[in-house]
């Protein structure tokens, strides 16, 4: 598993990209670039300042309560920063979108601590999308979550881009890598 | 630069964030005799796939209010159909017969419909024939008809006026029968040149003293139907050709009782609820939603649940409920689990102890299907 | 006010021209007909039985507990029959749709029993129609309430046959007349 | 034989049914003060036009999920942005700008949009100008953009590109306004020959460490501008060329307390909810709803109302709600009401007394706009 070692660049990227080219032109390939790739890359992510300090001093609320075992509950602890139904819950699971819905290739992103190795991982929360709210298991935390002037860090925003429907359904908790 | 951009690899190497899950999506297991398909209405839509087992979720087809859920007989698809305008509340109006992989659930075909009537919690608004090759689709417009769909060709082959009457009954021998509000049954063959009524038009039923419920049962395969009044009446039919309707018998007298009045001040044990009855085909068996009260209350939630012997015209069984019931239906296999609904809630049951097996909230409160029904 | 002489025959009706010519023909234009006129002209419906007997013991459950004070309760006289939003919660009134929304020019018709003079009264509940739900003051009253194959005294159908959209939004409770 | 179908009076005089009440429909008085637009989500939708006087329900806007409702500056118009797929969830989707009459709720128009960001509970991705000649849409796809629609000529008038940067805000000067990932401000001519950044790139606020919500206070008219971050400080600007932001205070020192940590474990007042702030701008008066909490809690409900004199930087009053509370809004007027809203219960409130006068309950939970705000 490599590690990350990303730093806060995706509004900066886009803004120097836009000084040298057609910003709309330039944004609209990005934007198709990011939305069709099959290998559903990530818009590149900040290493969250808060996943530094891994001691129970450094943990937030929900870090502190998290749980391994049961990812059917809002406090498993990939779902640190997940806001909307658990996929769990509707037929689908931690990476799987339930039948008939369709993985978005974007995904906005957590910092969350597994409570069995202390360890902050980075999740890609992805929405599955093409079918009306399953509406089980609704949560809804926050753990670095962000506005949308900063949008792979935020929550609200339906992030199905790029899928052939933008109707949200469910969202999954993809583990991605270690963030350290 | 141009590859810079597509890839964000090739841009800045450090800032790639390597996956090590993929994203799938999971198909649905095969049909199975405890599946349930629950359509939702109001503030929980869509219609939900539930493991009676488990009492798990297992994925949900996209429905909007008044549509109407069949299950293909040999389980290979999932038919919807529905009415959706272009722009949510104007625009055009489609209606549409939307066939889903039963499997995937991704859309196979979508058929474009001349109409459907706009109403909720009915069974008999939508049918398959027991081959399969045949959806009926009630319409009113407010004229009557049914719309007949050929499933192999997938487009519509013709439209049926049955004047006075309403509601689609997939009958015996290639017809289809309809209630009628003089009181009498229509029963007519899909074929155009059947297109006669072919029932003996005598009026069993007075549709403005004793009403019988919309949502009744009938067998496609066999005909064989049952109806049930307000007042508790059971009417016993064979829905083909020539064929009348027995003589009814009183829910209440089979459960030893007097017969229930539709007199003012009367109070009785009545049927009501929205899907107030189902049936154990192969035990012969009925359940209905029962609630103590005066005529006119046919819309109640059931407080009982009557088990009821329908050869033998006897209630084998009164079942108290913990909370009252809107909905009922029950598997067909032989451990069947009885499926209760009330606000959007469904407590999964066995049909026989009557023991709890699981619940399940906010899976919306409407019409329930189960495969072989 | 004129007295009603009707009796059932709406079905019979539609059954008896059906024999004289084009059902689908003839059914198409009767439709058009019922839904286009501009006076709001009803389905000919039948006198129901139980409005015969006025007194106390001829009373359903809900003629003997209504009241003609307040028209956003559900034991209001004229709700008899009412399934649905009463248009008086939601911008509208007793006869009037809220702003925005059109009368269906159809209608199924109850008898309500006026406890401030005994009489019987036919309603024609009109639906508005165009805007989704209102989603206040739900009732769902049935005194002489009948399936759908005698639809004008069904009250689960939308009764928005001829308006621009069929849209539910509430219910209204017109005064039709004596039926006696 | 025609003319008696066309009327039932012909063919059978006896069954002709007069009607002594006419249907009609009604119309919204002008707008007031004290009217209030709620705009519905999830299970409740549809925005509702409620009178704070008497808590009565006016009339009703047909909105679905992520829509966005403003009122026109000169009250004639209600400007819904909304998104409908021709399918419910499928076909092809159309962005529109559909324009209703304030009195009739008539569709006076629709015009087409190039696109929008679909997310709820947000005020600033839909403007008007303060003179109502121009509609301000925030689009991302992921890219980032406002539509600029000319709402005299009722088409779109151009696309504003703002990379890096979200949200909409209406500033003096015929500029927009947006706030960025790097923490600057960003202002641009909505004409084509201005649409460089006219503010100084000065970061002022950090995106990872202290978030800005998206749902600041801003006066198309004047340009005044609130800001208020996830630990509660307090930055006031004037959004127009050449301004920048001025140095920020705490809400909690406003209250004589500490200033609110960012660290994990530390305890504070913080403000939180949906739509959190509301403002008064004839006094001054800010209103943010707060609870007790560990940083990364901003979207909890409030459980006090902190009452805040911007001018001179004090908490005037903090008021203990007897249940938590995600939006609040207040009047315009010089008799504020308050608008509080939970779970669809909507709770008003005098906002000098803060006594309860009505409440309404389903109305659904989302954004509230006033007229004037």
């Amino acid at each position: 598993m490599d590690k990350i070692r990303t730093d806060a660049l995706s509004e900066r990227l886009l803004r120097s990209l836009a000084g040298r080219t057609s910003r709309r032109g330039m944004l609209a390939r990005l934007g198709a670039a990011l939305v069709a790739a099959p290998a559903f890359p990530l818009l590149p992510v900040s290493r969250a300042e808060a996943a530094k300090d891994r001691t129970a001093q450094g943990l937030t609320d929900f870090a502190r309560h998290a749980q391994s075992k049961d990812d059917t509950n809002c406090d498993y602890w990939r779902y640190c920063a997940i806001d909307g139904s658990l996929c769990s819950c509707c037929g689908g699971g931690l990476h799987t979108c339930p039948p008939g819905t369709e993985p978005s290739p974007t995904s906005w992103v957590g910092t969350c601590i597994n409570p069995d190795d202390g360890v902050a991982y980075l999740i890609a929360y992805r929405d599955c999308c093409g079918t009306a709210m399953c509406g089980q298991c609704g949560c809804d935390n926050t753990d670095r979550e962000s506005q949308i002037y900063r949008p792979q860090a935020n929550n609200d925003i339906y992030w199905c881009f790029g899928t052939a429907s933008m109707e949200y359904h469910c969202s999954t908790a993809v583990l991605v890598g270690v963030a350290q | 630069m141009l590859a810079a951009v597509i890839s964000p690899v090739t841009l800045q190497a450090e800032s790639v964030v390597p996956q090590i899950e993929e994203s799938d999506v999971a198909t649905l297991p095969p049909l199975s005799p405890h599946m349930l398909l629950l359509t939702g209405d109001g503030s929980i839509k869509g219609t939900r796939i539930i493991d009676g087992d488990s009492g798990k979720i297992l994925g949900t087809i996209h429905t909007q209010d008044l549509t109407n859920v069949r299950i293909a007989p040999d389980g290979a698809f999932f038919y919807v159909a529905e009415t959706i305008w272009t722009r949510g509340n104007r625009g055009v109006r489609q209606d549409l017969l939307t066939i889903y992989d039963a499997r995937t659930l991704k859309i196979v075909d979508e058929i474009d419909l001349p109409g459907r009537l706009l109403v909720g919690n009915r069974r008999q608004t939508f049918e398959i024939s027991a081959d399969g090759r045949h959806a009926f689709i009630y319409n009113m417009d407010p004229a009557s008809s049914v719309i007949v769909v050929d499933l192999a060709r997938r487009k519509v082959a013709r439209t049926i006026e049955i004047p006075g009457c309403a509601l689609v009954f997939a009958g015996a021998a290639a017809t289809i029968s309809s209630l009628c509000g003089d009181g009498t049954l229509s029963t007519i063959g899909i074929d155009a040149r059947q297109s006669q009524d072919l029932t003996p038009a005598q009026p069993f039923f007075s549709a403005e003293d004793d009403p019988i419920f919309d949502n009744s049962i009938a067998d496609p395969k066999s005909g064989k139907a049952i109806f049930l009044s307000y007042s508790g009446l059971v009417y016993t039919a064979t829905l083909a050709p020539g064929q009348g309707v027995d003589a009814p018998w009183s829910l209440q007298q089979a459960a030893g009782m007097s017969p229930a009045s539709t007199r003012p001040l009367e109070v009785s044990w009545l049927p009501g609820g929205r899907q107030l009855i189902a049936y154990h085909r192969a035990t012969g068996t009925l359940y209905v939603l029962m609630h103590m009260g005066e005529f006119w209350s046919h819309k109640e939630d059931g407080k009982e649940i009557w088990v009821v012997d329908v050869a033998n015209r006897k209630v084998l069984r009164r079942h108290r409920l913990a909370e009252p019931v809107s909905h009922i239906q029950v598997s067909q296999d032989d451990a069947p689990l009885l499926f209760l609904n009330i606000e959007n809630k469904l407590v999964i049951v066995d049909a026989k102890t009557f023991e709890e097996k699981k619940s399940l909230d906010n899976v919306g409160n409407g019409m329930m299907m189960v495969p072989g029904e």
